[in-house]
């Protein structure tokens, strides 16, 4: 029987301290970023220049490497040691490589966006902070380590979502990252809860391997193995498998701006905008991606199919909302929803692959349009002073951008293509290798399971017609902001902006195209997708979903062909539509202009996000406010009552009891009295006697202790 | 005569002081009550004496009760005396001043 | 070192001595004696706990498992039939209440420090604090029942004056509250005291007064010895010694045969079995201290009344003097009734943890805020605790210790405000950020230590707490799945309770209800900086490195667990 | 005496030489008759200032009698008188206490105010007064004869009618007319029972054979109204529920010296003698019922009535009623440990009263009242005072570190002793009311700390300049109840060469 204690072998080698370096550096940089000052930005740059020279050197020396991991004990709780396990796989190089390259382009950019706050050198340590919890997360392969890192990027994204704390709105946004994220957190922490009380370990290399010996008995999940010599043997109800697994998810789906904690997402973009793009759209939000990934191989059937239902239903949601925002960022914070949920839903029909490959091209292409917006909102908020003053994010001041700032347009453009998923750009490979397996998955399962396969195809429709709608209101038509402002006059016109701000924009643009990844049409052609291949599932065999690889390949030969005209087709209606409804000169961008939000029922639904999040404001949140004030007036009044009533009850007796000496005995006087015949002489004459009455009662209450030892 | 007619002599004697205790007004009176209640307990005793075994304690133990009884009034008296100084009144029931 | 708990613990008496002595003119002197004395005890028992083995694995109720014990007669006598009565004083620690011990120290010491600014009466202030002092340390290494019991009880009148002299507006109604509250607590603890030292002899006593021919036997064999001829009752009644060592208590074999808690538990109270009537009377006595629902009600109105140190020392030790006692007592001395009563413990437990965030968010002061949150992080006490596994008894420890960190912090840090403006209500404020940086750097801080923020001690207690707890059912049965995961909620309440404060009353636009304070309202000074800085250390470290305090109880919890959980009956 | 000779059939000569025998045991009685016939004359010889010797002679006197009792000291039982007075370790131990007890009610009054000195020392009467309560005490803790229980009682009790109304104001004479009336009914009461008593066994005499037969034969009812009746006036002395409530009015009115004396000295007399009727009669006859409900009844009267008194003399008194009750426990447990354990909590309350009423007459000599108002802030400008009157009410609660928490813990765990051997739910009843009661009694005794400490100085001229002397006397006073604290096991070791059975 296999010994825990074999599992979690402690061994280390110099080459750790190398990889340890890439959470190193950042955090060196949160701390010493402050001591900078104004050149605070080109301090932090240069160490994150260090560190995505050294990711990329790990990736490179390593990629091909067969795996290794670095253990240590955290410590020691009982007689069951809680482990640090460090796992050096293509997963984490790639990841890590992605995390602080656009975390060092954020960087770049900032310098130029950012350069007129105060707290700058806050900002750069802020960032780095970040930096330094996404490694965490990447870098370990345990679920602790990555909890705790994971708990810290939440942190980090609080901090800076409320960077510009002075903004209710911004610290209310922070506030609701942070406890959207919490409520998935609980989640994830009931997760860790049963997968340790099975396997007694957090670290996923034991968890992997206990899962794989250990298997269901007439409904019991029962794991059978030595922990340092004594015998372990774990039975729980099978359920808690599911449980596990779906625990775990809710942490992603809090993560990942999953339904229905999605609505977190759309409001942190009160944060600056370049933080948007590297941990609302690249990093931080598929670190929940990225998670499923890690745990992918535990995972069975059931909590699967949650997942694949609620990545479905969030892609499509979210898609809908894109369609009718004015805010710029709100329209690319709905499509990062969106594809998040298609990586979600790749996850859950097992298409590991193809999920990874889509985080890592979305990561880009995202990351593009977000700094590209950040461009076009910095450079027009740039026109604004004393008299001059507007939304730069909203698209309504927009249009004809295309003729003022070029470049910024075509870095925008291409990442707009790679988002709408259209051929010859990184989107079209890695939505295109979702789409395919879902829909052999759908025939291979059959039933019910149609449903994800018409959201997420129903989605491609709209993904490109929000993506074209932006690119007709921003780029194309007249530039409107000088007719909206007639009083006054505009001092310049919107331009390009410095290289700070371009040279990252057109990085990520350029990196949007799909020759990078391979120069094929299809998944299949792109030497990443072949680098992350799909594991095999390692739960017990009556509860394992089937995996794709299993799936037999008539289910997809046709596929081949069909999934990649359907998508293209339909993205391509998309584009006619949004050019036939928001073409210049069409009647709804007029109407689109001078309306102050979209009519019609679909309009108001969309716009409102199904109204999601007024059911979260308006209903649960004042219930419980509701509840905590009349538990608080509970206890004041009630409990707090109650017990000092009981002081209080003494305080009284103690009245009672001097009442009852001094008056009570009266009463049994004229009791006696009336005994004795002549009531009126008598009650007057002993009225206030006191000594008297003193005589009385203490005969009676003798007589009363008789009577009640007689009886 | 039989002890019974003596015993419940006693115990109407003993009565009839309480009452006198309990009902009366002038703090004499109720000395009074005091009085007959003791003395009551003296019947008893010379009664029960009758049946000591081997002596009379009964009639001894009357004796010193008429005795301590004496002195008890004579300081009952002194003390109403007092009390007639202080509120020109034997009525108990304006002696009333002391209140918890 | 010889005698080095004696030392800690009566240390600050001297010191109390010293300064009830000095006369007025040389007031300066009181602090300096008092810090000075103090920051000797802390010295002290961070030097004990260096050297304190960590490895030494021996059952929970030998003496072997002690370390640095000092055990003395203290006085003893024949109280007629009862037999001979032997009062002992006797310290020690273990793994137990080590960390307790250390926490303690250093609280008093910050808190010394934080009383800088008292004015009036110092002499009877600083003489009182030193006093309590004592009683707190000695509260947790006594090991006589008699011992405990003592210092238990004398924690109570310094605390009732601090708080009634020192106080707030209602500081009356506090200080008399909070002193009753406790008081109740201890006659229900007194109670069980007399029943159990009537119950429970002590073998070597026993064996001299009996006068067993014991030679060449080691302790073990003699105790062995007395406990077989007890059982056949080939020893009298009357030579047996009754005993006060909570040790022995904890030990089945050391209760008088068909004594009134022996373990044959036959005699009954109000048709319960009089042994779990006594766990009850115990946990209820302790849980007034702790505070769990539905005793917590005097810990708001003592902590919003109290001067800011008192509410530090409150929160940070005397509270845990609640959950130490039921560990020592209530747990180690009736398993059997801790077993059975496990679900309503368990349930306590998470209802504190909710009721408490509940009723946090509701409060307008953020002294009532941080006391109900109090409750709640004590309630993850009982869940631990309930739960009767490793994990679960660690977490419970662990989440003491760290809330003695994190509570000490808010308080100070609510004191800090206090000072600057003598209010502490929650919408007299707005946007502090940007007029107080450093001040909302160490709230936030100290805000996200106490939601359980990973890095942070509270974060591993909690984890382990819930781990522990949800152990219970698939291993010993003691509580259902689903306490620990509805005990999750807590994590999302406290979030949601702290947050909103914080943006409350840091974030947004710069305001105070009062123009006046735009004056007083300056940031952090030096002194507050030397008490915040090395809690906010020490809940890193502890946060980021468990082990520390892990290593320090893991083999006493180990035995501890042996001893009581039902499995291993 | 016939009866008594005819008892023991022996010859007249033999009979004088057992008394003459017998009077040489009587030293301390002798001695204390001496005392006040001493005072007596001086008091007719002098004229004036005599207050020196009034002092000299009644302190000596006292003291002496302390010493003569000391040195009789020894374990066995001597049986005087032909048995009717029986003189055990038991009744010297509190003739020490007692006599102590009489010193410091002469320092209360050397320490009070002026008008207490000038009615302790001034003229003769209190003093010998004093002196006869405490021979009446005396008597009381070695009768073993009916009779003279009545007479020892009547003697202590006349005493304190005259101490209490004979001189001063109103309020004095009300209260000592209250006093007595109240006395003289619950003693005829008493003595009620007793003829009954005597009807039931033919004897008066508390250990002969024919007593403890008589009451075996006797059919339960009429013996219980007996006992009943018999015990009333007992309960009196021991100011116990129900017969306690003359004891608020009389403390009031009465100067504190004389207070202190009354709350503890008759009240361990009428003990002793409730305990030897106990002892004496026949396990037939369950005390347990009648004494528990005496007991709960006084703990809970005495405490609840305490609370909201104005007086802390008043105060006092309800709480000795309380204390009555506790007392009471020791007696109901009919154990050896009870015994021991009633006879410590007995000494303990008398330290703890004397020094409370010394702290209190302290206070009263610079406030010129007794009303607990008028502590306000006197514990801040004289704290040591103030602390010691701190402790006395902790020990009088019965916590720790003070001997009352000790009386407390021993009497209890003889209860639940009787309670683990008996399983009797009258004890248990009584236990869980008893140690409750402990809280609600903290309300009242922190009524002073509290008025003390918390309450500012209200701005009255009064000179607030603590006295020397007073703290030393103080903390002679207070020390001992710290010392029994730590070390209790002195005071019980002590309580176990003492002998109980008569």
């Amino acid at each position: 029987m296999i010994d825990l204690h074999e599992i979690l072998t402690f061994n280390s080698s110099p080459f750790m301290y190398l990889v340890l370096a890439l959470m190193a550096v950042p955090l060196f940089s949160f701390f010493t970023t402050g001591l900078f000052g104004k050149k605070a930005p080109l301090w932090a740059s240069f160490l994150l220049l260090l560190n995505t020279g050294l990711a990329v050197y790990l990736l490179l020396t390593n990629i091909h490497a067969e795996l290794q991991n670095f253990r240590g004990q955290w410590f020691q709780l009982g007689n069951i040691s809680i482990t640090l396990n460090i796992m050096v796989d293509e997963l984490m190089l790639i990841m890590s490589v992605i995390v602080n390259f656009i975390s060092l382009l954020v960087h770049v950019f900032s310098m130029e966006y950012m350069k007129h706050d105060k707290r700058l050198s806050l900002y750069y340590r802020y960032l780095g902070l970040f930096t330094f919890s996404m490694m965490g997360i990447v870098l370990f392969y345990d679920l602790l380590l990555m909890f705790v890192f994971w708990e810290l990027v939440g942190l980090s994204s609080f901090l800076l979502i409320g960077f510009w704390f002075e903004k209710k709105s911004a610290s209310l946004a922070a506030n609701k990252a942070f406890i959207m994220n919490r409520i998935g957190d609980a989640g994830f922490i009931t997760g860790l809860m049963i997968l340790f009380t099975q396997f007694q370990s957090f670290d996923l290399e034991a968890i992997k391997t206990l899962m794989l010996l250990s298997e269901i008995e007439d409904g019991n999940w029962i794991v059978h193995f030595m922990n340092n010599g004594e015998q372990v043997f774990n039975s729980i109800d099978g359920r808690w498998l599911s449980a596990a697994g779906i625990a775990l998810f809710c942490g992603a789906v809090g993560k990942s701006a999953q339904f229905p904690l999605q609505i977190w997402l759309p409001d942190a973009m009160e944060g600056p905008t370049p933080v948007s793009a590297l941990i609302h759209a690249a990093t931080m939000v598929a670190a929940g991606v990225f998670m499923l990934a890690r745990i992918f191989v535990i995972l069975d059937a059931q909590a699967l199919e949650v997942v694949a239902i609620v990545g479905a239903v969030t892609a499509f949601m979210a898609a809908i909302a894109a369609l009718s925002q004015f805010d710029i960022k709100k329209v690319l914070a709905y499509s990062t929803i969106s594809q998040l949920g298609y990586m979600v839903l790749a996850m859950g029909i097992g298409a590991y692959s193809a999920g990874l490959f889509h985080l890592i091209t979305h990561a880009f292409f995202k990351a593009g349009l977000f700094l590209s917006a950040g461009i076009i909102i910095h450079q027009l908020h740039a026109l604004e002073d004393k008299d001059v003053s507007f939304d730069p994010q909203d698209m309504r001041v927009m249009g004809g951008l295309r003729k003022h700032m070029p470049k910024t347009f075509f870095a925008f453009l291409f990442c707009a293509l790679a988002l709408a998923g259209l051929p010859g750009f990184s989107g079209f490979l890695s939505k295109d290798a979702i789409l395919l397996n879902l829909s052999a998955w759908t025939d291979h399962k059959g039933g019910g399971f149609y449903i994800p396969e018409v959201l997420a195809f129903a989605t491609v429709i709209f993904t490109a017609f929000y993506t074209f709608r932006m690119i007709f209101l921003v780029f194309f038509g007249e530039f409107r902001l000088p007719s909206l402002i007639q009083d006054a006059k505009l001092k310049a016109l919107p331009k390009d902006g410095n290289a700070k701000l371009m040279v990252p924009a057109l990085l990520l643009g350029a990196l949007s195209l799909s020759l990078w990844f391979g120069f094929t049409l299809e998944a299949e052609g792109s030497w990443l997708y072949h680098l992350i291949e799909t594991p095999v599932f390692l739960v017990p065999v009556s509860y394992a979903a089937t995996s794709l690889i299993d799936i037999p390949e008539r289910y997809f030969e046709a596929l081949h062909t069909i999934i990649p005209a359907v998508s293209i087709g339909f993205a391509f209606i998309g584009f006619v539509l949004a050019y036939l409804a928001y073409k210049p000169g069409a009647k709804l961008e007029k109407a689109f202009v001078n309306r102050r939000e979209p009519v019609g029922p679909l309009g108001q639904i969309s716009f409102y996000h199904w109204y999601q999040d007024s059911l979260y404001t308006k209903i649960i949140l004042p219930f419980i406010l509701l509840l905590s004030r009349c538990l608080a007036w509970f206890d004041a009044q009630i409990i707090d009552r109650f017990l000092d009533g009981l002081a209080k009850l003494a305080v009284v007796l103690g009245h009672v009891t001097k009442w009852f000496d001094k008056y009570f005995v009266d009463g049994l006087v004229n009791l006696t009295a009336t005994t004795s015949g002549k009531v009126g002489q008598l009650t007057r004459s002993i009225q206030s006697g006191k000594v008297q009455t003193f005589v009385v009662m203490s005969f009676v209450f003798l007589l009363l202790i008789l009577l009640l030892l007689m009886f | 005569m039989p002890l019974n007619f003596v015993l419940f002599l006693g115990a109407l004697l003993f009565c009839a002081g309480l009452y006198t205790v309990i009902t009366k007004k002038n703090t004499i009176m109720v000395l009074v009550g005091v009085e007959l209640m003791l003395n009551a307990a003296n019947v008893n005793l010379v009664a029960f004496s009758r049946f000591d075994a081997v002596g009379i304690q009964g009639q001894v133990f009357a004796l010193f009760v008429i005795t301590v009884a004496a002195a008890e009034a004579a300081i009952g008296l002194a003390l109403v005396v007092k009390v007639y100084q202080h509120f020109q009144t034997a009525n108990i029931d304006e002696i009333n001043e002391l209140k918890g | 070192m010889a005698h080095l708990l004696s030392f800690i613990v009566f240390i600050p008496l001297v010191g109390g001595l010293l300064v009830l002595l000095t006369p007025k003119t040389y007031e300066y002197l009181y602090k300096v004696v008092t810090l000075s004395s103090l920051g000797l005890t802390l010295l002290l028992s961070i030097y004990l706990v260096a050297g304190f083995d960590t490895g030494l694995q021996e059952a929970i109720n030998t003496e072997q498992q002690l370390q640095f014990a000092e055990k003395a007669d203290w006085f003893s006598f024949s109280l007629g039939s009862l037999g001979e009565i032997s009062v002992d004083y006797f310290l020690g620690v273990d793994g137990i209440n080590v960390t307790m011990l250390v926490l303690a120290a250093l609280v008093l010491f910050i808190g010394a420090i934080s009383s800088w600014n008292i004015k009036k009466h110092q002499k009877g202030y600083f003489g009182l604090y030193l006093l309590l002092s004592t009683s707190v340390l000695g509260c947790f290494v006594a090991l006589d029942f008699f011992l405990f019991y003592l210092f238990f009880e004398f924690m109570l009148l310094p605390m009732y004056f601090l708080i009634g002299i020192w106080g707030g507006p209602r500081k009356e109604y506090a200080a008399i509250k909070f002193f009753l509250y406790t008081l109740v607590g201890s006659v229900f603890i007194l109670i069980v005291m007399i029943g159990l030292y009537n119950s429970v002899y002590d073998p070597l006593k026993t064996a001299e007064a009996a006068n067993l021919s014991v030679s060449g036997m080691n302790t073990e064999q003699i105790i062995e010895a007395v406990q077989q001829q007890v059982e056949s009752g080939a020893i009298a009644k009357e030579d047996l010694v009754k005993s006060f060592n909570m040790l022995h208590m904890a030990n089945d074999a050391n209760y008088i045969p068909g004594s009134f808690l022996d373990k044959a538990g036959l005699s009954t109270v109000f048709g319960q079995p009089a042994r779990w009537i006594a766990f009850l009377a115990l946990l209820i006595g302790f849980a007034i201290k702790l505070p769990s629902f539905p005793f917590h009600t005097w810990l708001p109105d003592a902590h919003v009344e109290a001067p800011t140190p008192i509410s530090v020392v409150l929160a940070g030790i005397l509270l845990k003097i609640g959950g130490y006692g039921i560990i020592r007592t209530a747990y180690a001395m009736f398993p059997d009734g801790a077993y059975h009563y496990a679900w309503l413990i368990g349930f306590v437990g998470i209802f504190s943890i909710i009721y408490g965030a509940m009723n946090a968010l509701a409060q307008k002061d953020l002294k009532k805020l941080i006391a109900y949150s109090s409750v709640s992080h004590m309630g993850f006490v009982l869940l631990g605790l309930s739960a009767m596994t490793v994990e679960g008894i660690s977490g419970a420890m662990y989440q003491m210790f760290s809330h003695g960190l994190i509570s000490a912090m808010l308080f100070l840090l609510v004191g800090v405000l206090y000072d600057r403006t003598h209010d502490r209500m929650i919408e007299n404020y707005g946007g502090l950020a940007s007029q107080l940086p450093k001040f909302t750097v160490f709230v936030t801080i100290a805000f996200f230590a106490s939601l359980g923020l990973p890095g942070f001690s509270g974060f591993v207690a909690e984890l382990t707490v819930f781990i522990g707890a949800f152990k219970s059912e698939a291993t010993n049965g003691a509580i259902p799945f689903w306490m620990p995961i509805v005990g999750t909620l807590g994590l999302i309440l406290g979030a949601g309770y702290y947050l909103w404060t914080l943006q409350r009353m840091f974030m947004g636009k710069f305001w105070v209800k009062d123009k006046h304070w735009l004056s007083t309202l300056k940031d952090l000074e030096l002194r507050e900086y030397i008490m915040l800085v090395p809690l906010v250390a020490l809940t890193l470290l502890f946060g980021i490195y468990p082990a520390l305090l892990f290593d320090l109880i893991n083999a006493s919890v180990i035995s501890f667990v042996d001893h009581i959980s039902p499995l291993a009956k | 005496m016939r009866a008594v000779l005819a008892q023991q059939n022996i010859s007249l000569t033999n009979f004088l030489n057992q008394v003459a025998e017998g009077l040489g045991y009587l030293q301390p009685e002798i001695t204390l008759v001496a005392t006040l016939i001493l005072l007596l004359l001086f008091d007719l010889i002098f004229k004036k200032n005599k207050a020196f010797g009034f002092t000299a002679i009644a302190s000596i006197g006292f003291a002496l009698v302390g010493v003569l009792a000391l040195l009789q000291w020894s374990s066995e039982t001597v049986s005087l008188f032909g048995g009717m007075l029986s003189l055990t370790n038991f009744s010297l131990l509190l003739k020490v206490a007692f006599s102590f007890g009489g010193l410091v009610t002469l320092l209360i009054a050397w320490r009070g105010k002026d008008e207490i000195k000038a009615e302790f020392f001034k003229s003769g009467e209190t003093l010998i007064m004093l002196a006869a309560l405490l021979l009446g005490a005396f008597f009381m803790t070695m009768t073993m004869n009916l009779l003279l229980v009545y007479v020892s009682i009547e003697l202590v009790s006349i005493a304190s009618y005259i101490l209490t109304g004979l001189t001063g104001d109103r309020k004095r004479s009300e209260a000592g007319i209250k006093y007595l009336i109240f006395g003289a009914a619950s003693s005829a009461i008493m003595l009620y029972g007793m003829s009954w008593l005597y009807g039931f066994t033919g004897t008066l005499q508390l250990d002969s054979d024919s007593f403890y037969a008589g009451l075996t034969a006797v059919p339960m009812l009429p013996l219980i109204i007996a006992m009943v009746l018999t015990l009333a006036g007992f309960l009196f002395k021991l100011g116990a529920f129900p017969l306690h409530i003359w004891s608020p009015d009389v403390y009031e009115a009465t100067p504190t010296p004389t207070v202190a004396m009354f709350s503890a000295i008759p009240k361990l007399a009428a003990l002793t003698i409730v305990f030897r009727l106990v002892q004496l009669t026949p396990d037939t006859f369950d005390w347990v019922p009648i004494l528990t409900i005496v007991a709960i009844a006084s703990m809970t009267v005495g405490n609840f009535s305490a609370l909201w008194q104005k007086d802390a003399k008043r105060m006092l008194a309800y709480s000795s009623i309380a204390h009555a009750g506790f007392l009471l426990v020791g007696i109901i447990t009919h154990s050896e440990t009870g015994n021991e354990a009633m006879l410590f909590y007995g000494l303990v309350y008398l330290i703890m009263n004397f020094a409370a009423f010394f702290l209190i007459n302290q206070f009263e000599s610079i406030t010129g009242s007794t009303k607990i108002d008028s502590l306000k802030g006197l514990g801040r400008s004289m704290p040591f005072a103030g602390v010691l009157m701190v402790l006395v009410m902790v020990s009088l609660t019965g916590l720790p570190p003070t001997a009352g928490f000790n009386a407390k813990l021993y009497i209890f765990s003889a209860l639940w002793e009787a309670f683990g051997q008996q399983e009797n739910s009258w004890l248990l009843w009584l236990f869980i009311f008893g140690l409750f009661n402990t809280v609600v009694s903290l309300f009242y005794y922190l009524k002073i700390p509290y008025m003390l400490f918390f309450k500012e100085l209200q701005p009255n001229g009064i000179q607030t300049k603590g006295r020397s002397a007073d703290y030393i006397i103080g903390t002679l006073l207070v020390l001992p109840l710290l010392l029994l604290f730590f070390r209790s096991d002195w005071f019980v070791d002590l309580m176990n060469t003492i002998n109980f059975v008569f």
